[in-house]
């Protein structure tokens, strides 16, 4: 029930945020925070609820927290089906916290049309939350294609120097593809309406289809291209890297820290539980894409010249681990994917928000322009360190505790996958370093306008934010993994054919 | 005993202080944070030790561990990992070498660094540096030796480019982290094999479970401690993964003494010698170790003769110093490889705090070439360079012949090719020690000796003071090391090798004295053109950058450049291209003529009317 | 009832006038002999009513055909409409003029 | 025909009184207020008697026409088409030099030309519904001859029109005449009815297919479709609307009845031609709309794709046989009513900004440049539009693809879904390509416009009803789904 107070609650401070933009770009600030203050508010039951549940501890808690069915279309027994497990909890948690980051980073870069950013930002906020608790497939698929409006519009009007490009390769992308999702969901529906007889869309229904064979195969791969090119995976990644360049900071935190992780998400959910045996013969290969994508996106990092390219390529290398642990498909991979999608978000979050804040100082991203920022800026050099450091997975910081938990599960299912990609946690220090080195370390270059002054409170406190959640991530992981124990055990126990064990 | 979480989180403490107060800390303020976090935390050992002696008085049986558990730290399936530290004895005394020399360094630091701008900046990573690498050395079980396996390495990154004005530091700190990082991955890989084998990850279980699980000499405790020796062989700066140690000394002294001589470089024995029982599993393994060690040992041997830079010198040193402590390993002298690795820890320390003394004195002047007959304008850092020369080169009455005669001997047991091995690695040593110590002290450079004004303040001279008497005494210690490691066997080699093995520094310090002062047998010093080949070779450390450079760095950097913007783009663009052409194909069609379009019209309605006649 | 046969020539001579009415609208460039020639096809469909209605006995052929010939003349009236308003326009009533829209 | 038929009748009849009243009117008083309010009343009263007959049983009137239940339905949607293109016609008149009355009542005619051929089992009543509604688009698509200097086009586009409808009209009748003397009978359940076939099975054959054809050039399948763009681009932009949505629609109703008429013995040989038709549809539909400038000839060609959409429903409907109950006859009906909501906001929207600057409806794309600035609320209604024929979810359009997709699924129709998905992918990029012109930040200074045009009130107030209807249908579209099933259940 707490679900839909939270959309409802983000789209009013939307409108509300819209209603008040000609005023005063203040008040339609406070009124998107208001929106987003009331959602949290509706979040912390929910939250209490998860946390009480993990407390029988033995994972033995309820699975589905909180779970609400109303009739839409009775036509076809599609249903406002918004249920909540662990492993949601945890993500909508996740969009709220970046939506605060973004509202703050969105505080002094967004200055014409402020109204329509914060109506664009919060619907944002609305689909991802949507897409991670609907779980009747069409509703799924309606908040999946939602979501893509106010970010296009977010990257077409405050975009940069060729937003058009990439808000049209980056809608063209994710749109395409998830035409192939809708087409396999009906064949799915049509499939289990032979079945049994009912048309149902809702996923508890659809988990008892018997998937098996060419058709099922074919039925999982139309959902798996959707969720890679979203991930994204490298064959259809290239949206991701002009995206982030053109759009505005807010809105590459946005893409980053959350649009990402419905990818990863809806891997979790739908691919190996819906068919579990199309995906078991359909791993080997899915394991290759994910290693080839953390070795390319790695390689291509360090090449890069811009600043947020290149930290969109590391984006990808690090997506490419969530692919390996989803189809490694045990407990221990699972989690990692879960932890590591988190410290993703924060930590990517913290480097584009740094990277947009270098921009608004030195109004470029290029880092042969760049040199010598440490000492004129200090403490926006040390946090950039801190996310660098976080980023190439230094332990101590969630996204090691991620890449490690992936690889020892990805080690019982396919040494060969975790041992290559292991390989890649030696490629993550090239570009990760590769920023400090061009961008802070050294003499600053001749023509480098250095009118920098130092961090502002407002965006200290911003990235403070991020660097404790990814120390607490770090030394605390079992916060976030007794959270999402029970939600991924029910899940992992449905993604097994028929015929293996828990 | 269960103030043993307060060791690790004293340094941490010292480190969160510094960087909150992100540069608005003075100086002594600063000072006060920084040495003293690492004092205290001397002090908390010795508490602690207090206490392991007492508790291993009255019959707690020997070697026997104390495990304080924190919290649950990772938790999925079948993994549960909690943040649990151990002590016992062999910890017990990397923490005395950790802590004791720690301090010193950080109290000599203190002075040495006091004219540097980035003063509290230095502290944060020196204070994060111990309290990882306590991490490290008290972790229960290896992810959280991982967690401090890596933070030591960072902190090397971040000290060696320290100075970043300039890009040949930043260069160098990132070698060093991009080379252990590789060695580290192995480490992982080792680790991810463990679990899959044994199913668990606490050190003290897998101990107890690789006896019973593997048969001796099988291909999965072979393949475990190769990747764990990858491991170590990454941090030590052993033969495959060595380029980046002469590098490293692009960072501060004090950093070079802290973490590439005392500490950091000597993660990889403590591992070994932690996971012993799984290495006992593999003879192959240990001749590995063994045979590493001896390499290593000869080839820094070799090289540091050639050096002209002191530190880098010292560094080749520290490099083949710790050749002989994997040689011990390997030749199952664990206890003598560990009480080598303390007395090394002081003496090596000594050693770079002097030279240091020695640059700050030349105005940063590092090049030998240019120094000469300093000992009568630097008395103190004479004396002490000369006491840790003689422990380096092992003389009777140090303690560096303590910890290496041993070695020797077991070598010997072991297989007379690594004693003849050993044995002129300390010829070696002995040489390019002396012509270090007559180059820098005795004998008159071209321009005359040249003007030096030491550094006064209180931090400088103690510890080295301190460190000079350790050296020399603490041949005597017998460290807790010895009840976890499993005894040495007692070695009676024929008399002759030990004799040679006291003798032969004594010739090679002849010969270094006869060469460089006396200047004879010029040829030695393979200065004439036609050693140039051999003599470039051996300096550059037998051209292992130059190979890493051709196989690796070289390929990657022109892949890198190859495709900028990668080619999967392509892929869209054709699919752009594709469909423009289609348009403007058909829009040919459109060509606004009614009759043609009446034409079509009736050839269309032509073709439906006879496909559907005719199928 | 008239046999088969003759249905068939009838049908071919309908057949024919259609094939004829459709060769003046691709061959004629003058709207008004356009405008001829679509009335040739609609009286070729009307004679095929009538002898469609002949074979089966039953007024509604030639119902049908009062009836296509009724709205064909509505059309040619709106037709000659346009082809004064095109001579008026362009004062000449060739259709190839016409070509502005396209691509 | 006696009183309980006529009665029957009304809706058919009220719309021939409204184009009679007005010939009337307009003969006294020519003033364009009066002539539109008319017109919209009157058609406002048919469509709610037609909705509100809903439910009185079949009722044959005369051998040629029958209202049932379907028939009212369609009836009441091809009513509240033409409702619209008269009310958003009002505006652009009053912004032209045109003589604008005259309009109104080609409309009527055009909307009783509809109604009649929705409400048509015989095929006499068939051809004198597409008579009359082709006819009354001959003049209204030529209608602005004597307004400015675009009136080349216009004359252009009503002479290409009348020339190719003339033509495919005559294929028609041939067919019908081929059809007749087959079976002998002239009601559109000729297949099911086995007269005592004395021709051969070659008359049967192509008859329909010379149909089929005829109905292609309604429909603009592909390769009946070259008059699309022209006629499109020449009309002015009601007419457009007009004839996008509801000349379509009409046909589309009369194919329905036709089919399920035809019950379960329906002629295969069409499917092979219908496939490819449906094939090139889609693809060409698609290609042909990438790199347009001009936004009507755009949308042209996104009406012949969409119309090659609707055909995979078709298609699905043919192979099931028994029409009635399945998903693919409701899937046409839902896309019928889903695309003409959207093409009418568009065009509606397109009518408005045309009253501003003529530029909008013949210039370039470029012209709509930082709309969303200037209008935000016509931006905004447009950008529903262009969401929903991309078939977005929580518009019309996602409802409308969704049960084609469903169809299609349902009869395994694995080439057809593969195309559509291809089409569909395809289509994203022009109609993106508006969209984010629109929201393009235009250096060069705003076009010139007039003021704010005349009653701009009175069609905003359609627009915004038309959009808000699109997303309705959208959200919560169970009311059209059970309009649609019940308008085929009484079939």
């Amino acid at each position: 029930m707490q679900v839909i107070g939270i959309i409802v609650s983000l789209m009013a401070g939307g409108l509300l945020a819209m209603a008040l933009g000609p005023k005063s770009a203040q008040a339609s600030r406070l009124a998107a925070l208001a929106g987003l203050a009331v959602a949290t508010i509706l979040f912390f039951p929910l939250l209490m609820l998860a946390i009480s549940e993990t407390g029988s501890g033995t994972g033995a808690g309820a699975v589905w927290l909180s779970q609400i069915s109303i009739e839409w279309i009775p036509r076809f027994g599609i249903r406002l089906l918004f249920a909540v497990d662990g492993i949601a909890v945890i993500l909508i948690g996740l969009t709220l916290l970046l939506g605060y980051i973004s509202l703050l980073s969105a505080w002094s870069e967004i200055t014409k049309r402020c109204g329509f950013f914060y109506f664009c930002l919060l619907f944002t906020l609305a689909g991802v939350v949507g897409v991670f608790s609907a779980l009747d497939l069409f509703l799924f698929f309606v908040f999946w294609e939602v979501m893509l409006i106010p970010m296009f519009l977010i990257i077409t009007v405050w975009g940069h120097e060729n937003r058009y490009y990439a808000a049209l390769k980056f809608f063209i992308y994710t749109q395409a593809s998830s035409l192939l999702m809708l087409l396999s969901m009906l064949v799915l529906v049509h499939m289990h309406w032979q079945q049994s007889g009912t048309i149902s869309f809702s996923w508890f229904d659809l988990l008892e289809t018997d998937t098996s064979g060419r058709l099922g195969f074919w039925l999982m791969l139309g959902f798996f291209v959707a969720f890679v090119v979203k991930l994204p995976g490298i064959p259809v990644h290239n949206w991701l890297p002009d995206a982030h360049t053109q759009a505005p900071t807010p809105g590459s935190i946005l893409l980053a820290g959350i649009l990402l992780k419905t990818g990863a998400y809806g891997l979790l959910r739908f691919i190996f539980p819906l068919f579990p045996e199309a995906a078991l013969e359909f791993t080997p290969i899915a394991m290759t894409l994910g290693v080839i994508s953390v070795l390319y996106a790695a390689k291509l990092a360090f090449a890069q010249n811009d600043i947020k390219r290149l930290i969109a390529y590391a984006s990808i290398s690090h997506m490419g681990f969530v692919t390996l642990g989803i189809f490694a498909w045990n407990a221990i991979s699972l989690q990692g994917t879960l932890v590591q999608i988190v410290a993703h978000g924060l930590s990517s979050a913290g480097l584009f928000a740094i990277a947009g804040l270098i921009q608004q100082r030195t109004h470029t991203r290029a880092l042969d322009e760049l040199g010598g920022l440490w000492p004129q800026v200090p403490r926006l050099s040390a946090l950039m360190m801190f996310f660098a450091i976080a980023a190439l997975g230094l332990p101590g910081l969630g996204n090691f505790v991620g890449e490690f938990m992936i690889l020892l599960g990805t080690f019982q299912t396919s040494p060969i996958a975790a041992v290559v990609a292991a390989l890649g946690m030696v490629l993550a220090p090239v570009y990760a370093l590769i920023i400090m080195q061009k961008a802070f370390f050294g003499t600053p270059s001749a023509d480098a306008k250095s009118t920098s002054v130092d961090l502002v409170p407002h965006e200290i406190f911003m990235l403070a934010i991020l660097v404790v959640g990814l120390i607490i991530l770090g030394f605390w992981p079992g916060l976030l993994t007794n959270l999402s124990e029970p939600g991924m055990l029910d899940l992992m126990r449905n993604g097994l054919p028929a015929g293996q064990g828990g | 005993m269960n103030l043993l979480w307060l060791i690790p989180t004293l340094p941490f403490l010292g480190f969160t202080i510094l960087v909150l107060s992100s540069g608005r800390m003075s100086r002594e303020r600063a000072r006060i944070v920084g040495v003293g976090s690492v004092a205290l935390a001397f002090l908390a050992t010795i508490y602690i030790a207090t206490q392991y002696y007492a508790a291993a008085a009255h019959g707690l049986d020997h070697g026997a561990g104390f495990t304080v558990s924190l919290w649950p730290w990772i938790t999925a399936g079948s993994l549960n990992l909690n943040f649990s530290l151990y002590l016992d004895g062999l910890s017990l005394s990397m923490l005395f070498v950790i802590t004791g020399v720690g301090a010193l360094i950080h109290l000599y630091a203190s002075g040495y660094m006091w004219d540097d701008p980035d003063y509290t900046r230095f502290f944060t990573y020196m204070n994060l540096f111990v309290a990882a690498m306590l991490m490290l050395v008290l972790a229960d079980n290896l992810v959280l030796m991982f967690l401090g396996w890596e933070g030591v390495g960072l902190c090397s990154f971040l000290l060696i480019g320290f100075w970043y004005k300039d890009p040949k530091n930043g260069y160098a700190a990132r070698k060093a982290f991009v080379v252990t990082r590789a060695g580290d991955t192995a480490f992982a890989i080792g680790l991810f094999l463990l679990f899959r084998e044994l199913g668990s990850l606490e050190i003290q279980e897998i101990l107890h479970l690789a006896p019973e699980n593997f048969e001796m000499g099988g291909n999965m405790p072979t393949l475990i401690s190769a990747l764990l020796l990858g491991g170590a062989v990454g941090k030590s700066a052993q033969i495959p993964l060595q380029t980046w140690l002469p590098d490293a000394m692009a960072g501060p002294t004090p950093v070079s003494a802290l973490i590439h001589a005392a500490t950091m470089v000597t993660a990889g024995v403590y591992l070994i010698a932690r996971c012993h029982p799984v290495f006992l599993l593999s003879p192959i393994a240990m001749t590995m170790v063994a045979s590493i060690g001896l390499i290593t040992l000869l080839v820094a041997g070799f090289t540091a003769l050639n050096q002209w830079d002191i530190k880098r010198v010292l560094a080749y040193s520290t490099m083949s110093q710790i050749g002989y402590m994997f040689l011990a390993l390997g030749v199952e002298a664990w206890d003598s490889s560990i009480f080598h690795l303390m007395t090394h820890a002081i003496f090596k320390a000594l050693l770079f705090l002097t030279a240091g003394s020695i640059i700050l004195a030349m105005h940063h002047e590092q090049d030998i070439r240019k120094m000469g007959g300093l000992r009568k304008q630097l008395p103190v850092p004479f004396w002490c360079f000369l006491i840790g020369s003689a422990c380096l080169i092992a003389l009777p009455p140090t303690s560096g012949f303590w910890s290496k005669e041993p070695i020797l001997l077991a070598a010997w047991e072991a297989d007379p090719i690594f004693w003849y091995g050993a044995v002129f690695g300390a010829f070696l040593t002995a040489v390019y020690t002396t012509r270090l110590m007559l180059l820098v002290f005795f004998g008159t450079p071209e321009g005359g000796i040249p003007k030096t004004h030491e550094p006064k303040g209180w931090q400088l001279h103690p510890p080295l003071i301190i460190l000079a008497g350790l050296s020399l005494v603490a041949g005597l210690f017998n460290l807790p090391a010895a009840d976890v490691l499993p005894h040495a066997h007692e070695h009676h080699p024929p008399l002759w090798v030990e004799i040679t093995g006291i003798l032969l520094p004594v010739v090679g310090i002849f010969i270094g004295w006869q060469v460089f002062l006396k200047g004879r047998w010029q040829a030695l010093r393979m200065e004439s053109p036609a050693f140039d080949g051999l003599r470039k070779f051996l300096a550059s450390g037998w051209g292992f950058d130059w190979l890493y450079d051709i196989l690796l760095v070289k390929p990657f950097m022109a892949l890198a450049k190859a495709n900028r913007n990668d080619i999967v783009d392509l892929v869209p663009k054709a699919v752009v291209v594709a469909s423009s052409q289609c348009y403007y194909f058909f829009s040919r069609g459109q060509n606004g003529q009614l009759r043609f379009y009446v034409a079509t019209m009736a050839a269309a309605a032509i073709m439906i009317i006879s496909l559907a006649l005719f199928t | 009832m008239i046999d088969a046969v003759i249905i068939d020539h009838a049908f071919i001579l309908a057949g024919i006038l259609f094939c004829l009415g459709l060769a003046g609208v691709l061959v004629r460039r003058n709207l008004v002999f356009v405008l001829i020639s679509l009335e040739v096809m609609l009286n070729a469909a009307g004679l095929a009513f009538i002898a469609a209605g002949s074979a089966w006995g039953q007024p509604e052929g030639q119902i049908m055909f009062l009836a296509v010939v009724t709205l064909g003349a509505a059309e040619v009236a709106v037709g000659l409409g346009l082809t004064l308003l095109l001579f008026r326009r362009f004062n000449s009533v060739d259709i190839d003029q016409l070509n502005q829209l396209k691509g | 025909m006696d009183l309980i038929q006529l009665l029957a009748l009304m809706p058919l009849l009220i719309v021939g009184g409204v184009s009679i009243v007005l010939m009337l009117l307009i003969a006294f008083v020519r003033n364009h207020a009066l002539t539109c309010f008319v017109t919209c009343i009157g058609l406002l009263a048919a469509m709610l008697t037609s909705i509100n007959t809903i439910g009185d049983g079949i009722i044959q009137v005369t051998p040629l026409l029958v209202m049932d239940d379907f028939t009212r339905v369609f009836c009441a949607l091809m009513i509240g088409i033409s409702l619209a293109a008269s009310w958003m016609a009002y505006t652009y008149m009053e912004a032209s030099d045109e003589i604008r009355e005259e309009y109104y009542i080609l409309l009527a005619l055009a909307a009783l030309g509809g109604c009649v051929l929705i409400a048509s089992n015989h095929f006499a009543s068939m051809f004198i519904g597409i008579e009359l509604l082709s006819v009354s688009l001959f003049a209204m698509v030529g209608y602005m001859v004597h307004g400015g200097k675009s009136s080349d086009i216009t004359l252009e586009g009503g002479v290409k029109y009348m020339i190719m409808s003339g033509v495919s009209s005559s294929f028609l009748l041939f067919g019908v005449a081929l059809i007749y003397a087959y079976a002998g009978i002239l009601t559109i359940d000729f297949l099911a009815a086995p007269a005592g076939a004395t021709l051969s099975q070659g008359y049967l054959i192509v008859g329909t297919s010379m149909l089929i054809i005829g109905l292609a050039f309604k429909l603009s399948w592909v390769p009946f479709h070259m008059w699309t763009p022209d006629v499109y681009q020449g009309a002015p932009a009601p007419v457009t609307g007009f004839l996008a949505s509801g000349a379509k629609i009409a046909v589309f109703a009369f194919l329905i009845r036709f089919l399920i008429a035809s019950g379960p013995d329906r002629i295969d040989l069409l499917l092979a031609g219908l496939t490819i038709m449906a094939v090139l549809s889609m693809l060409l539909g698609n290609l042909m709309a990438l790199l347009q400038s001009n936004l009507k000839r755009l949308l042209a060609y996104s009406s012949v794709a969409h119309m090659g959409y609707m055909m995979v429903a078709l298609i699905a409907a043919i192979k099931t046989g028994n029409i009635s109950e399945d998903v693919a006859a409701e899937a046409i009906g839902v896309y019928m009513v889903a695309y003409a909501l959207m093409t009418l906001l568009a065009f509606a929207v397109l009518s408005r900004l045309a009253a501003l600057n003529s530029e909008y409806e013949t210039g370039n794309i470029e012209m709509y440049g930082g709309l969303l600035y200037r209008h935000p609320w016509m931006a905004t209604c447009m950008f529903v539009a262009f969401l929903g024929l991309i078939g977005m979810p929580l518009t019309a359009g996602f409802i409308g693809k969704y049960y084609l997709m469903l169809a299609g699924v349902d009869q395994q129709l694995w080439t057809l879904l593969w195309v559509l998905v291809a089409g569909s992918a395809l289509g994203l990029y022009y109609y993106l390509k508006v969209i984010l012109v629109m929201c393009k930040e235009s250096q060069d200074d705003a076009p010139a416009e007039l003021e704010t045009p005349v009653a701009s009130g009175f069609s905003g107030v359609l627009i915004s009803g038309l959009c808000l209807m699109v997303l309705y249908v959208g959200i919560y579209p169970t009311p059209v789904i059970d309009w649609i099933q019940l308008a085929l259940a009484s079939l």
